[in-house]
């Protein structure tokens, strides 16, 4: 799927809850199924600064396609960093690099997320677009 | 004034308090993060606006003598509070940073490489870098007074510190990530019989409890109005004459000068000398006002009432299961720092934030306290006097909810 | 906006300005000294202590959240303003004496014995001790740039002291004593030909027209808000990225770290790393709503009245026997100096000041400018967008009446 | 007279005026009358700090009684100088050193001077104080 349709997947199923309690649980469900990232990866490299909880990101390339791997001690942090990478996982470098990030909005999550949180969003979105430029020179 | 009698009358002061945070009242728990801000505050800043706002000392006109009056009313206010000597031993700032900032930075002139300088481990950052920044630029030493496990100073570790290389000791007289009250009194007493100076940080302090600065014989004493029901953006610096006197000047600028040509300056008398530039004028004058707030409930009453509040949270709390506090020591005030079980706290803080709970989570800007417990933080509920048995009990069933969600 | 057609309107949104004193209408000439407060900044102050007021960038709370997106946004907006290149290069102070000295401190480390620096004869105190102090810190050289009798720079007399050895220099942009506009484009060509930096003093400047901090290529520009219809307490403080990666921090303390550990403390990204502490959140988030108020009016307009009255005032004022204005370059904005035959400016001032003129008297912190023309002082009349022809001609026969019972 | 019945006189003078013009153009006329301090003694010592407008302040004792004198470069400052002077020359020092010196604000003045100039009011009487003390040492 391309990340567009996969973004708008992920906006409606978060659009049938209408309170933030479910959106919540739903959040911390999905974070469950994060691809953990290996434990020789799981470096302070790979650490995501200004986050509150520590996020560790890291991604490898499979035949063109960018895979990502994560994980956090916090559980809602490790539920929207899913999200993220079930938009951006197995997409080309150049389809990740120009996609549109708006999606985190649209949810209706970024309202609750404190400032501190949003500055550690942007990080992981950086990160992930540094991931997909990396890859986009090398392959 | 009694609080409990007086609860209702005390929130209606503060506006902020009949906010709703997704259909829930507010239950603002931040308070070691900064106080609401009364009314009688407000207006003040208001007040100031739209009747005397001008430019201090500088001018023959009336607005500028009426702005003047205020503001150095206001110096006066904060001197008989403290029960400083005179009013030039107070000193307005940005706030405690700012303040901390401008002792270490004149101490540069009496270190030398070698000289020793000692903290504790239960600072505040800003009780901490700028002390490192002057190690750096002088040699100096930093030693560092432990603490134990119920986040209370090692005092004897303190003594065994203690030596005629020490130049200064600066210690806050509450922590804010533990609450814990510090031994001030023996760490003032003992570095004086060495001939240390000491600086207490009581930005954590000044807003739960009386504060005689002759009586501690203290040298600096430094807090933030933010905290104190004033506004943002000043800051006092009580420091003795002597000292003051001794200690070179931070800023230069209009105001802090007598003579100024390019061959030779000379600075103005205390507490000018200090405060270069325009001033936060309007802060200042409404901090005296916040001041005098405080005042009128009265920090005795303040100090039973948030100790009712402290020992009640406490109980409940430690009736949640896993729930883990921080900071246990019998001298504490208003500050419950706590984890329960393994989750994070971040994650707490975020769903009770939604029931409209503010408290705080993270470091609280004091690193080498969670270094010691090996935690990634805490979660910090800290009092007021205008909160209540009733946020409590909400605080504790949103807790359960937060911890339901999480496991 | 047309200033003249609105100017009942834009005087309404000053409360200030309906004053009495000995029944009649406060006159503000004083604007040089502040400027008035426009309702919008008051209660976007109010605003903030009963809807919002909580510590920033810390929380994981709602208030804390919406305090911060405030507090940020004020920065994007003087970060367009000043049309700088991202908002790294804001840093928010405690005023323009604040951003001076945190520059000027942070030049102790570039800066070696024998090494150069040069400021001008019309500098404020505030450009001129901060940069003695770091004089007599590194063992550097103050170099001055003349001035003539119109109180115009010598230009070619700068550039005789620029040489390889100078490291920074720094002028106003704009005269506070006399209204100098000074010719700050060649100054930074200049200097920036031999690899010095530059800092300009626009405290006097960014009240009354447009700075583009791009196309002037500048290094270092600060003013204040409380001159700019913001509140007192909070500077502005635009320096390149560059520059400001370079520069060590000023102050230690909570927010300017990273990671702290007795042993290694590491600083936080810009802009955080200058801005130790809490800062004055309510006052810069009122300062960008001042900022707006401004823009709202236009500084193109602005200019261009302030210049009629500055015109009109001039010739007034010359008509008066015995008049001398100080600083008559052509080039000048906002402001006039004079003194009246051999009267004391102070007797005039405390005279008008009675008839409910408020102007100011004395050195205006710039006692080597007084030297220059041999003088005690001056009184200073200084314009905002909101003053009036009538208020002029007022002023013109309040003087004449203090002349007579003078003499 | 006493200090207490020269200042009473003082104020009963500028009661008779009400407006604050009449009132400094008295004052003003006072000031013409000032015991000009000799050139010799109008040195920088002599000058009194606080004030926008420069006063110098010299006494000397005269069989046991204070004698002092005076300029500015400010008319208004040497008509409040010459009040001060009025009240406490030719007085012992004991005298000086415990007489009140709320007069000024009696006047109604102390509303119309500045903070700058209070602060130099202040300093004037500080001085004159000072001139006391040492003189009741030396007597
Ligand atoms: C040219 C100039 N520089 C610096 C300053 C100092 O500004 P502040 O007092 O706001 O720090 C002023 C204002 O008085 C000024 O006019
Ligand atoms: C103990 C202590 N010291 C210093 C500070 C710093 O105060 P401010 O941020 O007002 O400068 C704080 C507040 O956060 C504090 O709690």
């Amino acid at each position: 799927m391309k990340i567009k349709d996969i973004q708008n997947q992920i906006v409606e199923e978060f659009d049938i809850f209408d309170s933030w309690m479910d959106k919540y649980e739903y959040l911390i469900e999905l974070g469950k199924s994060v691809p953990i990232i290996s434990p020789s990866n799981k470096k302070d490299d790979n650490i995501i600064k200004g986050c509150q909880s520590k996020v560790w990101l890291h991604a490898d390339s499979d035949n063109g396609f960018v895979k990502f791997y994560a994980d956090s001690d916090a559980v809602i942090t490790k539920g929207i960093i899913s999200l993220l990478i079930r938009a951006f996982s197995n997409q080309k470098p150049k389809d990740i690099i120009e996609a549109k990030m708006d999606f985190i909005d649209k949810i209706g999550l970024r309202q609750h997320l404190s400032p501190n949180r949003a500055n550690g969003l942007n990080n992981m979105i950086k990160k992930i677009k540094f991931y997909a430029i990396a890859f986009s020179k090398t392959d | 004034m009694n609080i409990l009698k007086n609860i209702e009358s005390i929130r209606n002061d503060f506006p902020i308090l009949s906010t709703k945070v997704n259909g829930n009242q507010l239950v603002y728990f931040d308070n070691a993060a900064t106080s609401q801000t009364p009314n009688c505050v407000i207006d003040s800043i208001s007040d100031y606006y739209k009747t005397l706002n001008s430019n201090i000392h500088r001018g023959v006109h009336k607005l500028s003598q009426l702005a003047t009056e205020k503001y150095e009313n206001s110096r006066k206010k904060f001197k008989e509070h403290l029960n400083a000597n005179c009013t030039s031993e107070i000193i307005f700032t940005s706030g405690t940073t700012h303040s901390i900032n401008l002792v270490s930075n004149g101490f540069i002139e009496f270190l030398n490489e070698g000289d020793e300088i000692i903290v504790s481990q239960l600072e505040h950052h800003s009780n901490i870098v700028p002390w490192q920044m002057l190690c750096e630029k002088t040699g100096a030493v930093m030693k560092v007074i432990p603490m134990n496990e119920q986040g209370e100073l090692k005092v004897s570790e303190f003594l065994k510190l203690l030596n005629n290389k020490t130049k200064i000791v600066f210690i806050n007289h509450v922590s804010n990530a533990l609450g814990t009250i510090n031994p001030i009194e023996t760490v003032i007493e003992k570095s004086h019989a060495i001939g240390a100076a000491v600086l207490i940080d009581g930005a954590q302090a000044a807003p739960h409890f009386e504060i005689d600065v002759k009586k501690l014989n203290v040298d600096f004493y430094v807090f933030s109005a933010h905290k104190l029901c004033g506004p943002t953006g000043v800051g006092i610096l009580y420091g003795k004459k002597e000292w003051l006197e001794k200690l070179p000047p931070y800023q230069g600028g209009g105001e802090m000068i007598d003579e100024v040509s390019f061959e030779k300056t000379t600075y103005a008398e205390l507490p000018n000398k200090f405060e270069a530039g325009t001033p936060n004028i309007a802060g200042v004058i409404a901090s005296g006002i916040g001041l005098d707030y405080i005042n009128s409930i009265g920090l005795k009453n303040i100090k039973e009432y948030e100790d009712y509040l402290l020992d009640y949270a406490t109980s409940k709390l430690k009736e949640i299961e896993g729930v883990k506090v921080y900071g246990e020591s019998k001298n504490k005030t208003s500050v419950i720092s706590f984890n329960i079980g393994e989750i994070h706290p971040y994650d707490i803080g975020s769903l009770i934030d939604n029931l409209g709970i503010a408290v705080r989570t993270g470091q609280h800007c004091a690193q080498p306290i969670m270094d010691y417990f090996n935690i990634p933080g805490t979660i910090r509920i800290s009092f007021c006097f205008y909160n209540t048995i009733e946020e409590i009990d909400f605080l504790v069933k949103a807790l359960k909810k937060a911890i339901k969600m999480l496991s």
